[in-house]
């Protein structure tokens, strides 16, 4: 009989935390080029649902995890794509069509979920874990940080790419004047709405990519509604971080370990109404929101659909 | 009084092999029965009915059965209202005769014995309870379960844990905190949950006991045999087709409304479903403590408080 | 004058023509078949009213809006310029009227704009080629330093760097000295000389007359978006300043204005000490915030029928001092009278109804809601008193009766009152917050700018409505930049810098050179 | 000057066509409103016909259950009760130019303080006074819910997209909490709380099964409509919404507006809740959530903020969801294609205002 708090258990707490920090982490980075673009992009859920679908569609048919999330990512950014077309290009209602959006997406896929899984319910076998050499064997943070899916890896590696996108590079800079002053952007010769469109694009990947994750090594499963809102966290953790990546990570951390912290509380028996523990991570993100949202943290012009020469 | 045709009424589609399924089939197979029509409205949601209810009562049906808890207000007083029969759950207080007749189905007995047979199997000493949610009927079945263990092996270790918020859907949810059960040693695993059940399946699937071998799955009310992969142990099945039969038989004699149904071991409306992972010898021994519980030598209350579920984990924890 | 291309002189051929341009915005003509011929080595001065369409040209030059009819031909050839970066390409660089300069990023990052994307930004380059302009033309500017940080005169020098960088041919200059002190305009007028001499062509845009005379080698007039005049580079070297002056006034308003408009009979006189200041000030301080400055120990009086001018280079805390005043800012010591009575402690609205007003200088920012009709726009100060509301209820009536009536008696050119007021132009959004500030009762008005960014008819108007308001026995308290407007307007100036007043001199015959000492910090 | 001259004859004539447009105006709208939700039809009737199922039939059983049966649109009406007063509570957030995005958790906060006072209190007071007390009770919950969202971007500036999204996932957590542990019903295993009964209820118009909440609902959108364009109190919420520098300049309390429109916002979607429970649904269950903020939200905006234009909305949502639920029982579609004809509707309606918009440009230009 092993210890509740042993080894193992606390590694497989940590990895759930991790594993649901993932599709959290993705959306967030995703919905931070977006806003820091100026765009408010509400649909994201819709786009990681869409995501999810396809994704859990693509993997179960060829077997393979990895063109799970490339159909996943194309399946977002499809739906990002009507949602350029729409938002930025013809300048229509960010919010409408954000939840319009969402709304036909969590219908279409529950829809098709219907004729096509309701009666199999078919499963994804174990996704592959890739285990970093001499780390992976550390006690407890080896199991539970160094043997995911090469995916995680490539999904915490991609936050230092952002950082580097924003800070270094050509498009940093495009992105952030979209964001701040659209007309500056235009007249210094870079197409405002290019630029834009390319920012919601990358968000529709980043959430068809953490939707089809939540589906593929999450659940092993596509069932309807399974994303339950994980976009709009996303926002909420884009907007918490004011345009750093690695708030994003670490707001996504946060937010897994509060889960993670929920089934130990319970599992460790202490009899505590799990709705009330279940309010923890909500609270969480709320205690730093009034510890650190302080003003001026978004885009001037967020929200704001440019077209040019207006007055 | 004639009875033409029953509807019945299902929050989620009748695809899910559990609650909604086992409503919906049970619901045709009695309509069959009897030889009468049978209208059905599934995936009504947890909002509110009423619209649906009047428009099956409009519609001719002679008995509508409102099959889910969050319906058992709305149905009520669509009965009074349009003078039109309803069945609804989990309100044992609410007969009327002629009008509302209440079955309040738990399978605690039925959950009890998977607990005797969990406690039997487990290799590691150590079962889970995976919840999505705490409604009365799953905390019966928890609380049972949990009983059941216990009497079987008091140094057997149950650990209990609800998935999370609005979790009916949240199928990685499920899997994440099966997980994280098995890792707490657990290696039978016993799931209630809609959407979220599947999640649990494969984190059974995909997960290795502590000692490296197979976890296994208890699930509740349907009989998920057609999708399973081997790690099915059984599953506490219910079947609701006899409480209907009755229900039109009433309604034909005009007593319906004057008393409860409920489903149990006796008529085999509440049954393990025997799979192929319980060896032969476990089986009778199982099936011999089911008539225990038929002759009354063994008793089992249920529990339908959550905070007294929970109080009773931590009891067989300690 | 004709409005047809004039006849070229051989070896200057045009780099850039403009043929018949039309430009329709939904109810306006903004451009009316306008020819323009800009040429390199030539400072081409475009002159106009407020919405003359100046700024609409500049826009189709750089890409920001197609003609509706006509033809633009770069070296000789038709050319549609279908984006910014086409006309950038096509080297054609704007400084806009309005700021156009991302205020989170640096001034480097700034210049960097609009390289291509997948490149890393060129920082080491940009540094050397920055240093190798600035030098040659004498501007510097902190590479590092964040935009927002900047103040206006070197946000300007950042955006004629920016395009300077680009290796334009044509340099477009829309409203640029408004923002700028004297020297500042000095400066910006060598540099636009010595740019002429190097070869590039140049389209400056100003309300200044004088300007216009110094710096152009050519002016064109425009006018509710015609062309309506050219003045040629030979014609123009052989008149003198006021001969330019008389003969663009003639254009633009039709008849021979007397001598040189902007220079106003000066007024200089007594108020004797015996008559109680209407508006008094004592030790006024208020915090310094995030980037703006704070004021310390103000102090000063204005009796009725006298105009206090604030001199001062921009940014030393003339707006925190109008704010202060008008209960936008909260002060943090000090007292506000108003014939006696105090007003620490009122609200914006308390004051306004006691006859404190402030006429700001952000017309549309914050004077106005651009969106909402000019009608609610007279009103936006009393919201809520009779007779145009009742018990809190609209009364739409009194309200386009009373507007109508302002409209009328301030010459406020609009199409109705219900048209937003956004779509105005600027001259007719002063007028309306003129109405605003002076209708009912003004005992005090404080104006930050007021003519700023206005044409010579508007600025002469609203300049006779302010003494006007001052002969009616108000205390006025007139900010601004523009010496001449204070020398022409005060009885005294005071001087502000780093948020404090540094001295007051009666506006005498040497006033001149006793504020301009103040200003660059010598004692008068 | 020649506009001088000719000012007063054009501003005469500008009115008289204004006029005139005003007639078109309103014929334009319509079509433009019919239009697009004919080819959102069209474009959902081929997802239809993609899954078998004939779409003539699938939209007749809409409209016959949603629109033309008596009792169905007595249902339709019904549903409209809540919808209105969410409505009602967006048109003032938006038009002061708040994003109140936390319309959901506000709505179940009001509906379980009024389910919870409500049975009590009709035992010990009047009918009439305890309901009005319960919908006091429902409202001021709400109200203090708002406040975290309303004092952070009052006085802190912080974005309340997500301070309000965040006390949505939060209120329903907690609402969720209170059924459970606070105001269970000791009656029934059930999570819920205690009935209201049938005839405590509001009552019912006339001798349908319409509630008179309907009532309520218009009479709380269109006050708020008129409030928000007739009154001192709407305008100066407008400038805050339409440019907060100039609010500042005139002198409007930003911060205490701010504050005033969250509440008055929050106060009617928990409003909303309260006339819900107390109307239709007697108590509140366990994890419950209609979710119908998030379905309003659109429709307030392409009203464009107008109260009238809401009402249609809101009942056009009503027929969709009465009629799409009885029509995707009948044909063995699941109902989540009801989602799916929302959201192509919604598209197509903002698709539409856009060409609208161009047209009228392209038109005066
Ligand atoms: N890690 C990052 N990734 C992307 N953008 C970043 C990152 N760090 C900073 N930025 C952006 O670069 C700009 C400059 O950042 P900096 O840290 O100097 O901000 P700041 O003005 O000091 O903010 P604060 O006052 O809130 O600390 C900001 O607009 C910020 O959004
Ligand atoms: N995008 C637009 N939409 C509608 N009307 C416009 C637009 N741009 C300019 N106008 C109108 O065209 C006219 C010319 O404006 P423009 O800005 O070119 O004037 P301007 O000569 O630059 O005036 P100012 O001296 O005040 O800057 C004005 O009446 C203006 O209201
Ligand atoms: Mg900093
Ligand atoms: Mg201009």
């Amino acid at each position: 009989m092993t210890g509740l708090f042993s080894e193992v258990f606390l590694g497989a707490l940590l990895f759930g935390a991790i594993t649901a920090a993932i599709p959290l982490l993705l959306a967030g980075l995703g919905e931070q080029m977006s806003e820091k673009a100026g765009v408010l992009n509400i649909g994201i859920e819709g786009m990681m649902i869409g995501g999810a679908y396809l994704g859990f569609v693509a993997a179960f048919y060829s077997g393979s995890l990895w063109l799970g999330f490339l159909f996943g990512a194309c399946a977002g950014i499809a739906v990002a794509a009507l949602m350029a077309l729409l938002c930025v290009r013809l300048g229509l209602n960010q919010i409408v069509i954000g939840i319009g959006l969402t709304l036909g997406l969590e219908g279409l896929t529950a829809l098709l979920h219907h004729f096509q899984f309701s009666r199999s319910y078919p499963r994804l076998p174990a996704a592959e874990r890739t285990e970093i050499p001499l780390l992976a064997d550390i006690p407890v943070l080896g199991p539970a940080l160094f043997r995911h899916h090469l995916i995680v890896y490539l999904a915490i590696a991609l936050v230092f790419v952002m950082i580097y996108v924003y800070r270094r590079t050509q498009l940093g800079l495009n992105l952030q004047a979209a964001g701040d002053k659209p007309a500056a952007l235009d007249v210094a010769g870079v197409d405002v709405i290019r630029t834009r469109t390319v920012a919601v694009l990358f968000t529709g990947a980043m959430a068809g990519l953490g939707g089809a994750y939540l589906a593929n090594v999450g659940a092993g499963i596509f069932i309807p509604f399974i994303t339950n809102g994980a976009g709009f966290l996303g926002i909420v953790l884009a907007m918490l971080a004011r345009g750093r990546p690695v708030w994003v990570l670490l707001g996504a951390l946060l937010f897994g370990l509060c889960l993670s912290l929920t089934t130990a509380m319970q599992v460790a028996g202490i009899n505590i109404p799990t709705d009330v523990i279940q309010m923890l991570p909500f609270l969480a993100v709320m205690v730093m929101l009034v510890a650190f949202g302080r003003r001026g943290s978004l885009p001037a012009a967020l929200g704001i659909p440019y077209e040019r020469g207006a007055r | 009084g004639e009875v033409k045709s029953i509807a019945i009424l299902t929050p989620e589609e009748g695809t899910d092999y559990g609650w909604n399924q086992q409503g919906v089939a049970a619901a045709k197979a009695a309509a069959e029965a009897a030889g009468i029509e049978v209208i059905v409205a599934q995936g009504l949601g947890y909002g509110d009915v009423r619209p649906t209810l009047r428009e099956l009562a409009e519609e001719g049906a002679s008995l509508l059965i409102a099959h889910a808890s969050g319906y058992n207000t709305s149905a009520p007083e669509i009965a009074n209202e349009l003078k039109v029969p309803v069945a609804i759950v989990d309100t044992p207080d609410a007969l009327k005769k002629g009008l509302v007749a209440d079955y309040t189905l738990s399978g605690h007995e039925g959950a009890y014995l998977a607990g005797r047979l969990a406690a039997k199997m487990s290799r590691s000493k150590t079962v889970g309870i995976v919840v999505s949610g705490e409604p009365p009927s799953w905390n019966s079945q928890s609380a049972a379960f949990a009983q059941g263990v216990k009497a079987e092996n008091p140094e057997v270790k149950v650990t209990y844990a609800v998935i999370g918020p609005a979790a009916y859907s949240d199928a990685a949810g499920g899997k994440r905190v099966t997980e994280s059960v098995i890792a707490a040693g657990a290696d039978i695993i016993f799931g209630q949950g809609n959407g979220s059940s599947f999640g649990m399946l494969q984190a059974v699937e995909t997960t290795k006991a502590a000692d490296g071998g197979k976890v296994h799955f208890i699930d509740v009310i349907g009989d998920k045999t057609a999708i399973d992969k081997g790690f099915l142990l059984t599953s506490v099945i219910w079947d609701i087709t006899p409480v209907y039969a009755a229900m039109i038989a009433d309604l034909k004699a005009d007593t319906f409304g004057t008393k409860r149904y409920a489903i149990g071991l006796k008529d085999d409306s509440v049954k393990l479903l025997k799979t192929g992972e319980i060896p032969d010898d476990v089986w009778s021994q199982v099936q011999a403590l089911r008539e225990d519980v038929l002759s009354g030598k063994i008793k089992v209350e249920p529990v339908f408080e959550a905070s007294a579920v929970r109080a009773l984990m931590t009891n067989v924890t300690e | 004058m004709t409005s047809a291309s004039p006849p070229r002189p051989a070896g200057k051929p045009d780099l850039v023509t403009l043929e018949r341009v039309t430009k329709r915005f939904p109810g306006i003509v903004a451009n009316n078949a306008v020819d323009l011929s800009i040429r390199a080595g030539e400072v081409h001065v475009l002159l106009g009213e407020n919405g003359a369409g100046k700024s609409t040209l500049i826009g189709m030059l750089s890409g920001l809006q197609q003609p509706t009819e006509g033809r633009i031909l770069v070296g000789g050839t038709p050319t549609p310029i279908t984006s910014p970066r086409h006309a950038l390409a096509l080297g054609i660089g704007t400084v806009f009227q309005h700021m156009m300069l991302v205020p989170t990023l640096t001034v480097a990052e700034n210049l960097l704009l609009g390289g291509s994307w997948w490149r890393r930004p060129k920082a080491g380059e940009l540094q050397a080629r920055a240093a190798e302009i600035g030098r040659t033309l004498g501007i510097s500017v902190d590479l590092g330093a964040r935009v927002e940080d900047l103040s206006l005169g070197e946000q300007q020098q950042v955006e004629i760097l920016r395009a300077l960088l680009r290796d334009s041919r044509l340099l477009i200059l829309d409203e640029s000295t408004s923002m700028l002190t004297p020297k500042g305009i000095d400066d910006l007028g060598a540099l636009m000389r010595r740019l002429a001499e190097n070869g590039l062509a140049i389209v400056f845009i100003t309300h200044k007359l004088k300007e216009a005379a110094a710096f152009g080698d050519r002016i064109s007039v425009l006018k509710l978006g015609r062309k309506v005049g050219e003045i040629t580079p030979e014609r123009l070297r052989s008149l003198g300043e006021d001969e330019i002056v008389a003969e663009i006034v003639e254009m633009m308003f039709g008849a021979r204005a007397g001598g040189d408009p902007e220079e106003a009979q000066r007024t200089a006189r007594a108020f004797p000490e015996a008559v109680a200041p209407l508006l008094e000030v004592r030790d006024l301080a208020v915090p310094a915030g995030s980037g703006t400055p704070g004021l310390s120990g103000v102090s000063f009086a204005v009796r009725p029928g006298e105009i206090l001018g604030i001199a001062g280079i921009d940014g030393n805390g003339q707006k925190q001092l109008a704010e202060a005043l008008a209960g936008q800012l909260a002060a943090s010591g000090g007292t506000i009278r108003l014939a006696g009575e105090a007003m620490d402690g009122l609200g914006v609205g308390e004051r306004h109804r006691k006859g404190l007003r402030y006429l700001t200088d952000d017309r549309l920012g914050e004077g106005t809601v651009g969106s909402f009709p000019v009608s609610i726009n007279f009103f936006l100060k009393q919201i809520g008193t009779p007779p145009f509301w009742r018990n809190g209820i609209e009364q739409t009536a009194a309200i386009d009766k009373r507007a109508g009536e302002l409209v009328r008696a301030y010459d406020v050119r609009t199409p109705s009152l219900e048209t937003p007021i956004g779509r105005l132009s600027g001259g007719n959004i002063q007028k309306i917050l003129i109405a605003r500030e002076f209708a009912d009762g003004a005992r005090a008005v404080i104006f930050n700018k007021p003519t700023y960014g206005l044409d010579l008819a508007n600025t002469l108007a609203t300049r006779q409505r302010i003494r006007d308001i001052a002969t009616g026995g108000a205390a006025v308290l007139l900010i601004s930049t523009d010496l001449e407007e204070l020398l022409g307007m005060c009885d005294r100036i005071s001087v502000m810098a780093s948020g404090a007043l540094v001295g007051t001199v009666d506006n005498a015959a040497d006033a001149r050179t006793r504020v301009g000492r103040l200003m660059i910090g010598l004692a008068a | 000057m020649s506009i001088d001259t000719t000012r007063a004859s054009d501003m005469a004539t500008i009115e008289q066509s204004a006029a005139a447009a005003g007639r078109g105006h309103l014929q334009r709208r319509v079509l433009m409103t019919l239009g697009p939700i004919l080819a959102a039809l069209v474009l959902a009737g081929c997802i239809l016909l993609a899954v078998g199922v004939n779409p003539l039939a699938y939209y007749g059983f809409v409209v016959e259950r949603g629109l033309l049966s008596p009792t169905g649109i007595q249902q339709t009406l019904t549903r409209m009760a809540p919808l209105l007063f969410i409505a009602a509570g967006l048109i003032v957030a938006f038009r002061a130019g708040m994003w109140n995005l936390g319309g959901d958790g506000q709505f179940l906060l009001g509906a379980v303080i009024a389910a919870a006072s409500a049975p009590v209190l009709v035992q010990v007071l009047p009918a009439w006074l305890a309901l009005a007390c319960a919908f006091l009770m429902a409202t001021a919950v709400a109200v203090s819910w708002s406040l975290v969202p309303a004092l952070l971007r009052a006085y802190q500036g912080v974005n309340e997209i997500i301070t309000t999204l965040m006390m949505t996932f939060l209120g329903t957590s907690f609402a969720n909490v209170l059924v459970k542990l606070a105001f269970l019903d000791p009656a029934t295993t059930v999570p819920q709380t205690r009935t209201l009964p049938v005839e405590d209820r509001l009552p019912r118009l006339f001798d349908t099964t319409i509630t008179s909440g309907l009532l309520f609902g218009l009479v709380a959108i269109v006050a708020v409509h008129l409030v928000m364009t007739r009154t001192a109190f709407g305008l100066k919420l407008r400038v805050v919404g339409a440019n907060p520098k100039a609010a500042i300049h005139v002198g409007l309390g930003v911060p205490g507006l701010t504050v005033a429109v969250f509440a008055i916002s929050a106060g009617l979607a928990g409003l909303g809740g309260a006339i819900d429970v107390i109307g239709v649904q007697g108590n509140v269950r366990a994890d419950w959530n209609p979710g119908y903020a998030m379905a309003v939200i659109p429709a307030v905006f392409l009203a464009r903020m107008n109260g009238f234009a809401a009402i249609g909305f809101v009942f056009l949502l009503s027929v969709l969801s009465i009629g799409g639920e009885s029509a995707a029982r009948r044909l063995g579609v699941p109902h989540h294609f009801t989602l799916v004809l929302v959201a192509i509707v919604l598209i197509m309606l903002a698709l539409a205002e856009y060409i609208d918009h161009r047209f009228t440009r392209a038109r005066r230009a």
